[in-house]
């Protein structure tokens, strides 16, 4: 099977050729979108067999590399188009062409009718295709095109709706927020291309090759440098701090889109990479810290900022980040497995909670479409006591909804436990373990607020809808419904097979399934904090009083939710009135955008301006024009010596003479 | 070796045809264009045999070399021939040319039969110019095509044109006169012989001399390029000209500056070359930092068009003044992918243009809705200028990055690198407000999509976009060994210059201008051994490492391992 | 006897004279003679020369020289002649049409 | 009693100026009968006439004849620079009857005074004497005093006329007297003789006289090549003078002062000669400069390239200072070149004229490319080799002067001049601007071309373009005719 591992990213590219050449003459959208969804749902045929066969394998042969072709060879520098599989790129591609069939299968029902629709399934199979490569590239560089390609689809589809300029701002702003990190990816490849070969003349990108040599990777020092160089390329794919601002922005693509972006592919890119290339995270504490402070704070402050989000797509997109920002805690605490755990069990709730508000706002889009109302569907002000109406989206978003809070026995309570837990018992912060561990806290509580608020606004209560409206509201059709059905399955189960050690052996020797499975991935990082005795606490009975107080916070988050939302409405108000400056700066997104328009936006257009009229048309182009200027000016003038009087002449050749012979007498 | 002169063909095949045209009746406008493109066409269907032919083997190829001229000191000879720096730049020529002159099919009306001879004319002398291995005939071809492409732009450009046309010309004439003094002195420097340029590789010039000769070519190239400051003659000249000589300017006619610095202004003068490495680099990273913030804010789409080839072009400069495999390699497939998606989108502003006659960006917006086939070209024409991976931009940009990053300019390789951020924000925002929004202006709500020709002329750039992106390997691999022999034989001379006071200071540490010493591939070596020695380049194994360049340090290294 | 430089003296007098002449008359006529005086002064020079020198070969340049001026004489002439047909003046200040 | 020696008298050394002198006599008895509108005839008998010379020139080459007591070479040297003024006079008088015609004073006398100045120019061109240049070039002057003021009605001419003559008898004034003491100090007005004694005799380096006399006669010549500051008269003459007569006046007479100036200074200074190439130095910038300065801001194509003609001798001034081989054939490449280019271009105008010198302005080119393509082709070519482009023979002319000052080591001096060089792009492209890149402001007529135009416009084209290709063959000729 591992032989056929091209076949993954392939079939769809095939997808996105046939619905992009000719997807306007097909016009057919059963024929397009199927083929579109066939495409991934092949891809995750091949997917499971190559986890099958990965699973059949011993832990230490569980890495294969299929090479294609030779991509670049130019001097030391090669880049083999090439396949990479172990048990981290095999989760990943379960998890990307999993979800991502399942949202195709999605879209199928929800864009019905757009004008486009080939358009659409064509972008969303080259979406997956990029997000394949990037978790099956077994080279910086293959990544790389993975890297930028969900970049770009992520700029096609968040500027799908064209016509709309706020879309279409906020898909360029999506990729050139991701440039940014991408300056930062080429500048730790070129680092730690450059570093390797020339000191150890390891001159390679290929993460087999560089695995193979990790002991050359130094501690400390360039490391940090190249760490952190990745890291600014993380920051950008997987929005966070200080490059977030364009993934609450992305909510102006289709939904569908956003659960893919959000959930199965893209933001998840950052958390893979640091993933793959943990053996040199590992070397670079000073990296760990940057990278755990930065996820804790985006983890707080994308949370706030959820809390007081009224549209139903914005607080689950600041969720994403706060989420993304746990994994990155995860992996700043050295903890590279809990951080991807999170991402696969986050796919499943956020994928299903994204489906889930795509489905609300479907039913909303026609009921308010039914009386010619032009409110927003997705406000959530709007909506209200859905449950009634929509009583499969509204059981799968609570069942997501519950994930994502922590509750026990729910996917995200095991990932999101195991990233606290390490927070709290990581060898590497020292005493910052602590604050990292209150700041995860926190916004976990804060989490299972907003979440809360957000099933309350939307499913409970009275409607705020009108009676036509409300008339008009539906359950979304069986295409719809039945991916959410799945993702919420795997919401509340999913997490199972990663029970904590010391939950398992409460619970009758359950088996930490998945911590076993990713074992050779991290076997470096392991090995290195064995032998450089950096050992995290190990301590039961604070990991029964963590895990205790992180289930408590989320009670208390929920609760209070409930206290504001259901049983007490009026209070939310109350307090917006009370602190007006506080909810308008939470609820503008602290300003963010607008001090990066002013720090670096407008001062770039603004030297932009003044380089062009400024600089170039009056100092460089004046140089060249005055120089031609001088020429002519004096033309104009040295011409009239020219007077046309013989005398003059006469004088001329006199003065030349007694010039040229007063020269030779008198040296 | 007898064989046919294919490169003579080549070079003057086009000239045959404009010498037909000559003879067409003036006003069957459907013959002359037809002919041209005939003749273009074979042009490159005859150019095809070089590919096939390509012998990858660092050598120059195809050689033909005839005494010309012999007058007292001087001897010129025909001497032509290619190697793989040259090979992909003839084919660039050659392929772009029918697209050019397909491009204008529709757009020039008037004076067609002067147009297309200017058309073939120019692709006279920008063939020549790249299979000229003798100086002076290089020269010649040089300024040849700068005759063509002033009338291309005074008769048929926009509405500043004379302007444009006279700036062009006398801005490209200053630089070049300065080049032929510099060149003159070289050739007395060398001696009695003929103005060959390989004749000239094999010369030691003093370090004082190569700085002047230097500057001369470097200042020639320069102009060409263009590099800032030297750079606005050609925003004028691209925005004035027809979209055929826009597309061959972009395509092919600044390449004939970069070309320049790798084929005669780098290996001939290796020691000015690290001395002007500094000034070359801010110059080429001020350009990509500069011309990408004025590319921001123009209004013009054809301006900003310009101004990313300033960028650009920057990028390539950096790539061949590293002066290693990577760079070099990078900079000449640079050097490709510009002339494909340049002129690309030199040909897409040019449809807009035809059907609307104006390039302000204003005047647009929502075209995509109007327009899907031309959106989805622009976009990924848009893509490849950004350097998409995928596409052909990033390859090219990828390896100038590497090897600025692994030479001594690795602080400019890291400003640079920034300019793919710029680059993507300039060209975004002018694909967004030309394609996307509300179709709002009545005058665009007409507008038709893309006939077939149009088509015809995008499907092959679109193809190569991709092609080069995927699968750049035939591109590099042909390229290498001249790269490498081209590198070898500048650093070569670099360490001679550098061995020689040594030699002087010390008699018995060997010959004075040896050879360098060589040294074994320090396979696995360790770390020491390779600080060490940094990096002596042997003819033999240009693999052995980035020389030139101090290695990384890790001066943190000691205290975090505690 | 005089020396040498006594002729020679007289002679670039004499040629002086013909210079500021040519640069301050305003008659064409005139300016013509003054060149004519530069000329006989160089003859006198000539004469002087070839006498010291003992060779003849500056008296048969003198002869030339004699001949030549009288041929640029009648030419002269002739162009002043057609220039007072069309202008009506011969001075120098009025030869001024075609300036700049 | 003496006894005077009659010099050897060589009829051979002079053979071609005979056999000129004879045609143009001919032509003048033949004058009287030809009726007044058919003088055309004349031209092509002084053409017949010309080609004979020509062929009899040519057939001396590699025998050079020495006649008159050393008075006058036909060297190779000689050779090669009648060649180019055998042909700047035919060309000229190819132009000569359509203008003529036009301006209505074809009289017949036109052709046979061309081709005495020719004779005159020859003897420029082979005289060793002093005496012998001074006439040849007081031959010239005084049929060129006549031609530049042919055209009796025209004011303008006149002008010329009597501009060029005044000034022209005033530098003669110097010349003459430079002669003189170099006669005084050295003992001889043969060139060889005056080298010998100088080389003897080393003291009279430091002789005013002697230097003194060699900077005057440098000076005449400067005047007659139109240097800086000897330039002025040369726009006025050459706007104002018939347009046939501006073309032969800016090669031929330039091409044989030239070939004097180089004769002169190289065979009886060559003790001078770090004086003379530093004087030659600065003529060479000023003249370069000063012509293509003021020639940006003219509009009469007859007075840029007037001043053009001036940068040009500087140009050529330039391989004169650079004193070696390449810079000697590279004036006598130059001038060759430069005759069929200039007089190509002046053919063109020629053409275009109206009567009385109408349509003389740049802005009267206007639409000409469209117009009529292949005169504006033509001109085109012609600008293009006097801008110095390839490959046209102004370019390799070009090449080789700034080829022979670099390799004399005057690098700044070719910097100079080819920054000249790109300055005057700008003027010569400014025709061409008008000619294709405006429209035509009112129909244009045409008064057709004549065979003998034609004639002069393929062999100024041909050459041009001969020159600019294949100048080896021109080359080698032009290096063994600087081997004296």
């Amino acid at each position: 099977m591992f032989e056929y591992v091209w076949l993954i990213p392939l079939f769809p590219l095939i997808g996105v050729v046939i619905n992009g050449l000719f997807g306007k003459k097909i016009k057919n959208e059963a024929v397009i979108g199927g083929i579109a969804t066939l495409a991934v749902v092949g891809s995750f045929v091949v997917a499971c067999g190559i986890l099958f066969q990965l699973l059949s394998l011993p832990g230490e042969e569980r890495h294969f590399v299929k090479t294609v072709f030779t991509w670049i060879q130019c001097g030391p520098f090669k880049a083999d188009m090439a396949f990479l599989i172990d048990p981290l790129s095999a989760l990943m591609l379960m998890v990307v062409t999993g979800v991502g069939s399942l949202i195709h299968l999605y879209s199928i029902g929800y864009m019905h009718g757009e004008e486009g629709f080939y358009r659409y399934f064509t972008y969303l199979n080259l979406f997956t295709f990029s997000m394949l490569l990037l978790v099956s590239g077994a080279n910086m560089l293959v990544m790389f095109i993975g890297w930028e390609g969900v970049g770009l689809c992520s700029y096609l589809l968040i500027g799908y709706y064209f016509h709309k300029k706020s879309a279409g701002d906020a898909g360029k702003k999506a990729f050139v927020m991701n440039r940014v990190g991408d300056f930062g990816f080429l500048l730790g490849l070129f680092t730690l291309f450059y570093y390797m070969g020339v000191n150890h003349n390891v001159w390679t990108v290929d993460f087999t090759e560089l695995a193979k040599h990790a002991d050359l990777i130094p501690v400390g020092g360039v490391t940090t440098v190249v760490c952190l160089c990745f890291f600014l390329g993380a920051t950008g794919k997987s929005a966070q701090i200080p490059l977030y601002t364009w993934l609450p922005d992305a909510m102006e693509g289709p939904t569908p889109v956003s659960a893919l972006i959000h959930a199965a592919t893209m933001v998840t890119a950052g958390v893979y990479m640091i993933t793959r290339m943990n053996y040199v995270y590992i070397k670079s504490p000073t990296a760990l810290l940057v990278v755990a402070c930065v996820g804790a704070a985006t983890a707080l402050f994308a949370a706030t900022i959820g809390t007081a989000q009224n549209d139903i797509k914005r607080v689950l997109a600041y969720s994403t980040v706060s989420q993304l920002g746990y994994m990155f805690l995860a992996l700043g605490c050295g903890a590279f497995g809990a951080g991807v755990f999170h991402l696969m069990t986050h796919a499943f709730f956020k994928a299903c909670l994204f489906l889930g508000s795509g489905s609300v706002i479907h039913a909303m889009h026609h009921a308010l479409h039914a009386e010619h109302s032009s409110a927003d569907p997705q406000d959530m002000r709007n909506m209200g006591g859905l449950r009634k109406k929509m009583p499969i989206t509204f059981l799968t978003f609570l069942i997501a909804t519950i994930a994502i809070a922590g509750i026990p026995g729910f996917a995200g309570f095991f990932s999101k436990d195991e990233i606290l837990w390490q927070a709290y018992a990581n060898p590497f912060h020292g005493p910052v373990n602590f604050v990292l561990w209150a700041v995860g806290a926190t916004a976990a509580g804060l989490t299972a607020f907003y979440m809360f608020r957000l099933v309350f606004m939307t499913f409970f209560g009275e409607t705020r809808l009108s009676e036509k409206a409300w008339h008009h509201l539906h359950e979304s059709p069986i295409v719809i419904t039945l991916p959410l059905m799945v993702l919420a399955a795997l919401s509340a189960l999913g997490g199972w097979i990663g029970v904590p050690k010391v939950l398992g052996e409460a619970l009758g020797g359950l088996p930490n399934m998945y911590e076993h499975y990713m074992e050779p991935v991290l076997a470096y990082s392991t090995e290195y904090m064995h032998t450089a005795g950096l050992h995290g606490l190990h301590s039961e009975a604070a990991e029964w009083g963590l895990m205790g107080v992180s289930v408590l916070i989320a009670c208390c988050g929920i609760a209070v939710a409930a206290a504001l939302y259901v049983v007490k409405p009026t209070i939310p108000a109350a307090f917006t009135s009370t602190f007006p400056a506080l909810h308008r700066a939470v609820y503008n997104k602290w300003y963010v955008d607008e001090i990066y328009d002013f720090l670096f936006v407008n001062p770039c257009k603004a030297l932009g301006q003044f380089l062009w009229k400024g600089f170039d048309v009056v100092v460089v182009d004046g140089i060249v024009n005055g120089v031609a200027a001088v020429f002519r000016g004096f033309s104009g003038i040295l011409r009239h010596v020219q007077t046309g009087f013989v005398h003059n002449y006469a004088y001329s050749m006199v003065l030349g003479v007694v010039v040229i012979v007063a020269c030779y007498l008198f040296r | 070796m007898s064989q046919l002169p294919l490169l003579s063909i080549l070079t003057f095949l086009p000239l045959i045809g404009a010498i037909l045209l000559l003879f067409m009746p003036k006003n069957s406008h459907g013959a002359i264009r037809g002919l041209a493109l005939a003749v273009s066409a074979v042009t490159f269907v005859a150019s095809i045999p070089l590919i096939t032919g390509f012998n990858p083997t660092g050598g120059f190829q195809f050689v033909e070399n005839v005494p010309w001229i012999a007058a007292g000191p001087f001897q010129m000879s025909y001497h032509l021939g290619m190697d793989g720096i040259s090979l992909w730049l003839i084919i660039l020529t050659t392929f772009i040319m029918p697209i050019a002159i397909l491009s204008t099919w529709t757009a020039v009306e008037e004076k067609v039969k002067e147009y297309m001879i200017c058309l073939l004319l120019l692709e006279v002398g920008m063939i020549g110019s790249f299979v000229a291995l003798d100086l002076f005939l290089f020269y010649i071809y040089w300024e040849v095509m700068l005759i063509p492409m002033y009338f291309i732009i005074g008769i048929w450009g926009g509405k500043n044109r004379i302007y444009a046309a006279v700036k062009f010309f006398i801005y490209t004439m200053v630089g070049s006169l300065l080049m032929l003094v510099a060149l003159i002195a070289l050739y007395f420097k060398a001696g009695a012989g003929d103005f060959s340029i390989l004749r000239f590789y094999e010369l030691n010039l003093d370090p004082v001399t190569q700085t002047w000769m230097f500057l001369a070519f470097a200042l020639a190239f320069a102009i060409k390029v263009p590099m800032f400051p030297l750079h606005t003659w050609l925003p004028d000249a691209h925005t004035e000209a027809p979209t055929a000589g826009s597309v061959i300017l972009a395509a092919v006619l600044l390449k004939m500056g970069t070309y320049g610095y790798v084929r005669f202004a780098i290996p001939l003068f290796p020691d000015a070359q690290a001395k002007f490495m500094p000034l070359i680099a801010t110059l080429s990273v001020i350009g990509i930092v500069y011309a990408s913030l004025v590319a921001m804010v123009q209004q013009d789409v054809k301006k900003l068009v310009a101004y990313s080839s300033v960028a650009h072009l920057g990028f390539v400069m950096m790539g061949i003044f590293a002066l290693n495999q990577q760079g070099v390699a990078g900079g000449m497939l640079q050097m490709l992918n510009h002339g494909v998606s340049t002129g690309a989108l030199f040909l897409i502003v040019g449809f807009i243009y035809e059907r609307r006659h104006t390039r302000m960006i204003s005047d647009f917006g929502g075209l995509a809705k109007q327009m899907p086939i031309f959106a989805t070209i622009f976009m990924i024409v848009t893509f490849s200028s950004i350097g998409l991976p995928g596409t052909n931009g990033f390859v090219g940009e990828f390896l100038v990055l590497l090897g600025a990053f692994e030479s001594s300019m690795r602080p400019w390789a890291i400003i640079a690198t920034s300019g793919v951020i710029l680059s993507a924000v300039y060209m975004l925002w002018m694909f967004q407000r030309v394609m996307f929004g509300e179709l709002s202006n009545p005058k665009n709500q007409n507008l038709k999509d893309l006939n077939a020709r149009e088509i015809a002329i995008m499907i092959p750039l679109v193809v190569l976009i991709f092609v080069m992106g995927v699968y750049p390997r035939p591109f590099l691999d042909t390229m290498a060994p001249s790269i490498d022999n081209m590198i070898a034989q500048a650093k070569k001379k670099q360490a001679v210059a550098m061995n020689v006071p040594a030699g002087m200071i010390n008699p018995h540490a060997g010959i004075p201008g040896a050879p360098p010493i060589t040294m074994p591939a320090p396979a696995g070596e360790a770390a020491p051994a390779a600080q060490a020695a940094p990096a002596v380049p042997t003819a033999a194994n240009p693999h052995a490492g980035i020389p030139g360049a101090p290695p990384i340090e890790a001066p943190a290294a000691a205290p975090e391992n505690k | 006897m005089l020396a040498l430089n006594n002729y020679l003296i007289v002679s670039a007098i004499l040629f002086s004279i013909g210079c500021i002449g040519v640069l301050t008359k305003r008659n064409a006529i005139v300016i013509f003679m003054c060149v004519e005086l530069m000329l006989n002064a160089v003859n006198l020079s000539f004469i002087a020369f070839s006498r010291y020198l003992g060779n003849l070969d500056g008296q048969i340049f003198v002869f030339f020289v004699m001949t030549v001026a009288a041929a640029e004489a009648a030419v002269g002439l002739a162009l002043m002649i057609a220039f007072y047909k069309n202008r009506e003046s011969i001075d120098v200040e009025d030869i001024n049409v075609m300036k700049l | 009693m003496e006894t005077i020696a009659i010099p050897a008298i060589n009829l051979a050394a002079i053979m071609p100026e005979v056999i000129l002198s004879v045609v143009a006599m001919v032509l003048l008895l033949v004058n009287v009968f030809v009726p007044s509108e058919n003088k055309g005839y004349l031209a092509y008998l002084s053409i017949i006439g010309l080609a004979i010379t020509a062929a009899s020139t040519v057939s001396g080459w590699g025998a050079p004849q020495i006649g008159f007591g050393g008075a006058v070479m036909e060297d190779n040297f000689a050779i090669f620079f009648k060649v180019v003024l055998l042909f700047a006079a035919g060309l000229a008088i190819l132009i000569s009857d359509r203008y003529m015609s036009q301006e209505g004073c074809n009289s017949g006398e036109f052709y046979p005074l061309m081709l005495f100045a020719t004779v005159g120019m020859m003897f420029m061109a082979s005289g060793t004497d002093m005496m012998v240049i001074f006439l040849g070039l007081e031959l010239l002057s005084i049929c060129l005093y006549v031609l530049a003021g042919y055209n009796r009605d025209s004011v303008k001419s006149n002008e010329a006329g009597l501009k060029y003559f005044l000034l022209g008898a005033f530098s003669t004034g110097f010349l003459l007297y430079g002669m003189c003491l170099t006669y005084g100090a050295t003992g001889s007005t043969k060139l060889a003789a005056i080298a010998n004694y100088a080389i003897q005799n080393q003291a009279v380096a430091s002789n005013p006289f002697f230097v003194i006399g060699m900077l005057l006669i440098a000076v005449g010549f400067s005047f007659k090549v139109a240097a800086a500051p000897f330039h002025m008269w040369t726009p006025d003459v050459y706007q104002g003078a018939p347009t046939p007569v501006t073309a032969f006046m800016s090669a031929g007479p330039k091409a044989a002062a030239f070939a004097a100036f180089l004769r002169t200074m190289i065979f009886a200074f060559p003790m001078l000669k770090g004086n003379w190439t530093e004087l030659l130095w600065v003529l060479a910038v000023l003249t370069m400069t000063v012509g293509n300065v003021i020639a940006l801001s003219q509009d009469n194509v007859k007075r840029m390239l007037a001043y053009s003609s001036i940068a040009h001798a500087g140009y050529a001034l330039v391989g004169f200072t650079a004193c070696n081989a390449e810079g000697a054939a590279g004036i006598l490449f130059y001038m060759l070149s430069y005759t069929f280019m200039n007089i190509g271009a002046f053919a063109v105008v020629v053409l275009i004229g109206k009567k009385g010198e109408k349509n003389g302005n740049v802005q009267d080119l206007a639409g000409l490319g469209f117009k009529r393509p292949l005169l504006a082709v033509l001109l085109s070519v012609f600008l293009f080799s006097l801008a110095g482009i390839p490959p046209t023979a102004g370019f390799i002319g070009k090449f080789y002067l700034f080829s022979a000052a670099i390799k004399s080591g005057y690098i700044g001096l070719a910097i100079i001049g080819v920054l000249n060089s790109a300055a005057s792009v700008y003027y010569y492209l400014r025709v061409m601007v008008y000619m294709y890149f405006k429209e035509p402001q009112e129909d244009y007529e045409w008064a057709g071309v004549t065979p003998a135009v034609a004639l002069c416009l393929v062999i100024a084209l041909v050459s041009t373009l001969v020159l600019g290709v294949v100048p080896g063959t021109v080359l080698e000729l032009a290096q063994k005719a600087v081997q004296f």
